[in-house]
């Protein structure tokens, strides 16, 4: 199958948080490979120690965020002849969060935050009540929905540059949440989340690089959503509605 | 640069943070130059004088520009974060008003 | 480190000076373009309440504006936090305000 | 022999193992019925609620929600698809249970399903039912529900152990009750045996032990391997389903065995042959629509026959329908095909017959006890509810259901427990050298053993089984166990060291293959998910039996258990007289 195809020539990120440095692999190319294929090649037939983290192999879970030749991807859904220069590939861990192991980072730092932001349904009916009806096509709740389809994966966190200069920033895809549970109707604490989203490390941090957008892969918009927040808690603090 | 700062509406918060930096280094400057009025005013007449010498009338184009740059690029923000737009329109709103900046500065400095 | 409250004075600020500085630049062009001297730019200015209002908001906006987008970048570049970004922050508020004042008084005293 | 490294010492009274549907339930509602101050752990493989396949459920999630359907419809949709193998106290339940965890999966956890124009949740049918009945979030319901039980979760008091993967389970001294479970924490390599009061295994089955396979990576049956050391009873091991259309992509990806959504046949999807001859009408008279089992059938069959295929694969082609539409209609599918290099809107994609879920678990009442004091299982890891085949979007009601069934008596069952039982280090002993034992062996191919052991299940134990084939998977199985003992993993950092885990899921799955193959063996008809060429025959649905597998000292030992109608018997129904076969339109 690797006929015609030249190997890549692949250098991974090895070691730990402070001591690391990149080493370089050659992996026999296939016409359907994925950059997680790579890395798993790797580790089963070259470097029996290399450490990364993957669950779904679908894009479902984001485990598998990595920084691809110098941006944040999720690694099992892409395709290496879509990242590939020439036939080098360079593979790193995600940015703005600590490494545990070559490609594994701790992700507690992102969902500490996403929980800060308040990105948690505050119920106000129980098991007992009837499911509300909600319209599908009410301005509200279209706007819930465009950020609802989010895997939590990193990758727009990674891709922040605010999230790396102040690491109190709770970062687009927490706030994303927050924008989007503010927008369920259901939700019993809309108010709770405003006040959650306006500290020090709040929505008002961004500005607008919008880095998180362009590289969302579920192609949602955190941008948006941040700027949807900073209009809320702006209009509350003149006192129109909240 | 790094891969993943390559794209527009980075490039357009580099250049805002830029040109605010360079804006407000230069302002209390400006403010020493104006309050010369005051204390020593053949002092700020020599000054502007020599502001009529090229290389300072290139520095006040930049500094014009600057202002410029940060004025429609602050706009742009104030624009995305304050109006409900869509994407989309945020983007051609923002293009439409850079140009018509752009233009207008060209203009401006010309007729200087 | 920017909070709502901040956020909300650079960009009000922001609004204020946004016409001000567009005003202020198009008063330049035209007096430089007809080869005003300081004396004469002065002469115009000094004593007119309205260019003071108008040059005195401008310092006002502009003190706070700056002061706080200093503030994030250097929080943002040095990771410096707390007590000492806030004393900073006033700091540079302050003294680009009383340079402000002591330009505008210059320019715009009778 | 390596040194063994340190091993330590950490206490709760709630420990539940996994972060699926199951698993996530449990923690909520342990917390709500447990006495203040019980200490409740969460204990998973991978990262809290981004592993497991609950958040890879596309179609849905089943319960019957009026509008003409019933429980007992709901039931009897469940009794008939699990070919009256199913237990129908656990089914009842499930059936019955659903409709309150749905309601609490929307008012309390958070979770926002589809809605029709008014409002009201929207309800389609899946195969194999009789009453628009899945409740979905587009074709993603299981990111929606588990992220959303996921901040639940994180948000409370609850210890994560995350990256810490169950390896034994350790009976007390007495041998009559757990003690504890001993796990290696995956980020240092270092062992830690937890002691609780109460223990929820929910790690969720997994036959990945397929060529072709669904399942998330984390997921080796190694709950069952360890339910089974420890002397407990599984049944319907020998029931594996079969997805009929996942992706065929070559064998260096990690794409292939992955989902094509079902809709894809149900909205009028051809199978093609390498002829380019649509094939499904030969074996089955509903075509692409006929049940999981049967298209998996007809797919595999085709594929026995023709071998024109670049990868030996049949097609999927949506073209026909217009790839404008199909690109609108499944976008994600057509992005992740996209994504893999094939086009589905307008060209055709290969596909084969991949294992999905595992009916098989331990023997549980329907309050998710075991006969282990202290050990509680729920989700995919548990049998009976499903019988021999599960039906599309019970899968994941069954996890979220059962999980917190598990969580509400753990609860109160600690209340009564008063002090933590002491391990048999003899047990600790011999599960801490299991699972040292390759670090002193030389190091070997360890994806090459498996690969070896994937084909030999799909060849021997996969979509039709013979009695004959199953005999010499047995033979291979023996080797490829034998091999695995010989083979070793360098040990030098055993720090977030994959090598070790793949040889540790290797030897679970080795162990659960043997058994899934004996219970084959020892079921001389077909139902189901299960279909034996040399017993094609149902068999006498009133003298149903279901399969239960034990450890006998180093082997396994099937045994055949009568199926107890205590609902319903064959031939009979829980509906009312006079309600129609099916409230499902003929359109769909
Ligand atoms: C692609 C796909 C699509 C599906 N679609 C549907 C559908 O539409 N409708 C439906 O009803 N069902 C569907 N299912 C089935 C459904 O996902 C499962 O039935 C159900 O989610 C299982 O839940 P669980 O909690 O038992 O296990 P899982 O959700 O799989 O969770 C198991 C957990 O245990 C952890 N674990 C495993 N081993 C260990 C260990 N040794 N130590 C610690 N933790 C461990 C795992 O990491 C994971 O966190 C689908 C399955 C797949 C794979
Ligand atoms: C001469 C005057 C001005 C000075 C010295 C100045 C200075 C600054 C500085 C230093 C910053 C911080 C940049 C950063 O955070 O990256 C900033 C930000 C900003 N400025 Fe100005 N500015 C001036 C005028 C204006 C005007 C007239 C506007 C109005 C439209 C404006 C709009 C903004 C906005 C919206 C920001 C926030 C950017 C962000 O958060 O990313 N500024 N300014
Ligand atoms: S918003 Fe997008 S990039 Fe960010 S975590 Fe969610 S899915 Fe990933
Ligand atoms: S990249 Fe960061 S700065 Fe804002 S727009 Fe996105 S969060
Ligand atoms: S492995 Fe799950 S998103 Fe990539």
């Amino acid at each position: 199958m690797s006929d015609g195809l030249r190997d890549l020539e692949v250098t991974v990120w090895r070691g730990r948080e402070a001591a690391g440095s990149y080493q370089r692999f050659s992996v026999p190319r296939q016409e359907s490979q994925t950059v997680l294929d790579v890395i798993a090649w790797i580790q089963q037939n070259a470097d029996p120690t290399l450490s990364y983290r993957y669950a779904c192999r679908v894009g479902m879970c984001g485990s598998c965020a990595m920084t691809v030749n110098g941006k944040p991807r999720w690694t099992c859904r892409t395709h290496v002849s879509k990242v590939v220069k020439g036939d080098r590939l360079e593979v790193g861990p995600l940015r703005n969060l600590p490494v545990i192991k070559d490609l594994a980072v701790d992700m507690d730092p992102f969902f500490d935050k996403w929980v800060a932001a308040e990105g948690v349904f505050h119920p106000e009916k129980s098991r007992h009540d009837p499911i509300e009806p909600v319209r599908p096509t009410s301005e509200q709740r279209v706007v819930a929905d465009r950020g609802i389809e989010c895997i939590n994966c990193a990758v727009c966190y990674a891709s922040c540059d605010t999230v790396s200069g102040n690491p109190d920033y709770l970062g687009p895809a927490a706030l994303n949440r927050a924008w989007t549970l503010y927008n369920d109707q259901r939700d019993g604490d809309r108010r709770g989340i405003l006040d959650a989203v306006s500290g020090s490390g709040g929505c008002h941090n961004c500005h607008s690089q919008g880095s998180c957008t362009l590289y969302c892969p579920n192609e949602l918009d955190p941008l948006g959503s941040i700027a949807g927040l900073k209009r809320a808690t702006v209009r509350r603090a003149f006192g129109m509605e909240g | 640069m790094r891969p993943h700062r390559q794209h527009p509406l980075w490039f357009a918060f580099i250049l805002h943070r830029l040109s605010g930096l360079a804006l407000a280094l230069f302002l209390p400057l400006h403010f020493y130059v104006m309050a010369l009025a005051l204390n020593a005013p053949e002092k700020l007449d020599g000054f502007l004088h020599w502001a009529e010498a090229p290389l300072v009338k290139f520095a006040e184009f930049g500094l014009v520009f600057l202002l410029a740059v940060h004025i429609f690029g602050g706009l742009r923000l104030l624009a995305l974060e304050l109006l409900p737009w869509s994407g989309r329109q945020k983007t051609l709103a923002a293009t439409a008003v850079s140009l018509s900046f752009l233009l207008s500065v060209g203009f401006f400095l010309r007729a200087i | 480190m920017l909070t709502l409250r901040l956020y909300m004075l650079q960009r009000l600020s922001a609004l204020v000076m946004a016409p001000l500085t567009l005003g202020h630049i198009a008063t330049m062009i035209y007096a430089i373009q007809g080869g005003l001297s300081a004396e004469e730019i002065l002469s115009r200015t000094r004593g007119s309440v309205v260019w003071m209002l108008f040059y005195g908001s401008f310092v006002v906006a502009v003190s706070l504006h700056a002061a706080i987008g200093l503030r994030v970048i250097i929080a943002e570049t040095f990771a410096m936090r707390g007590r000492r970004l806030d004393a900073l922050t006033l700091t540079i508020g302050l003294v680009l305000l009383v340079m402000g004042m002591r330009a505008v008084y210059a320019v715009t005293a009778p | 022999m390596t040194k063994r490294p340190l091993l330590e010492q950490h206490d709760t009274d709630i420990l539940i193992l996994g972060t699926g549907g199951a698993g996530l339930f449990a923690a909520l509602h342990a917390q709500q019925t447990a006495p203040a101050g019980t200490r409740i752990t969460i204990a998973v493989k991978g990262l809290l609620g981004k592993c497991g396949c609950t958040r890879m459920v596309q179609g849905g999630y089943n319960v019957a929600l009026g509008g003409g359907d019933t429980v007992e419809r709901h039931f009897m949709d469940t009794i008939k698809g699990g070919k009256w193998l199913p237990n129908q106290e656990m089914a009842w339940k499930l059936c019955e249970q659903a409709v309150v965890r749905i309601r609490e999966l929307e008012n309390e956890v958070g979770c926002f399903f589809d809605r029709n124009p008014d409002g009201t949740l929207h309800q389609k049918a899946f195969a194999g039912q009789t009453a628009d009945r899945t409740v979905h979030k587009g074709d993603l319901t299981g990111i929606e529900i588990i992220n959303r039980l996921m901040e639940q979760v994180l948000s409370r008091p609850v210890e994560k152990l995350q990256e810490h993967r169950a390896i034994g389970l350790i009976p007390s001294v007495d041998g009559k009750a757990l003690s504890g479970v001993l796990m290696i924490d995956m980020r240092r390599g270092t062992l830690r045996f937890v002691r609780a009061k109460a223990v929820l295994m929910a790690t969720g089955g997994g036959p990945t032990m397929y060529k072709y396979h669904t399942p998330s990576g984390d997921k080796t049956m190694d709950g069952l391997a360890m339910a089974l050391r420890a002397g407990l009873p599984l049944r319907d091991m020998e029931m594996v389903q079969f997805h009929p259309t996942g992706l065929m992509a070559g064998k260096g990806t990690k794409m292939t065995g992955t989902v094509l959504e079902e809709g894809l046949r149900g909205a009028g999807g051809h199978l093609l042959n390498g002829n380019g001859h649509r094939f499904m009408f030969d074996h089955d008279r509903l075509g692409e629509r006929a049940t999981r089992d049967v298209v998996s059938r007809g797919i595999y069959a085709e594929m026995r026959k023709s071998n024109q295929a670049p990868h030996r694969g049949m097609f999927i082609s949506m073209a026909h329908l217009g790839p404008d539409l199909v690109r609108q209609k499944f976008k994600g599918m057509v992005k992740r095909c996209a994504d893999s290099g094939f086009d589905l809107a307008a060209g055709k994609v290969e596909v084969v017959p991949t294992a999905h879920y595992f009916m098989g678990g331990v023997v549980v009442d329907a309050d998710t006890r075991t006969a282990l004091e202290g050990l509680y299982v729920a989700g995919e890891d548990a049998g009976g509810a499903h019988g021999s085949n599960r039906l599309g979007g019970n899968g994941v009601a069954n996890s979220t259901v059962y999980g917190g069934v598990a969580g509400d008596v753990m609860g109160r069952d600690v209340a009564a427990i008063k002090a933590l039982r002491d391990p048999d280090l003899s047990v600790l002993d011999a599960e801490i050298d299991r699972v040292m034992h390759p670090l002193s062996r030389k190091p070997g191919d360890i994806q090459g053993l498996r690969d070896v052991l994937q084909e030999t299940m799909w060849d021997h134990a996969g979509v039709t089984r013979t009695g004959a084939g199953m005999k010499r998977g047995l033979a291979k199985l023996s080797e490829i166990g034998g091999e695995l003992m010989e083979m070793g993993v360098a040990g030098d950092d055993l720090a977030f060291n994959l090598t070790w885990h793949d040889w540790l899921n290797l030897r679970s799955l080795c162990d659960i293959s043997e058994v899934i193959t004996r219970a084959g063996l020892a079921r001389e008809n077909s139902r189901g998910a299960h279909f034996r060429e040399d017993f094609p025959e149902q068999g006498d649905l009133d003298q149903s039996y279901f399969t239960v597998a034990k450890r006998s000292g180093d082997g396994v030992e099937i045994e055949r258990a009568p199926v107890e109608f205590t609902i319903v018997r064959p031939g009979q129904s829980v509906l009312p007289e006079g309600e129609p076969e099916t409230l499902v339109g003929a359109a769909e």
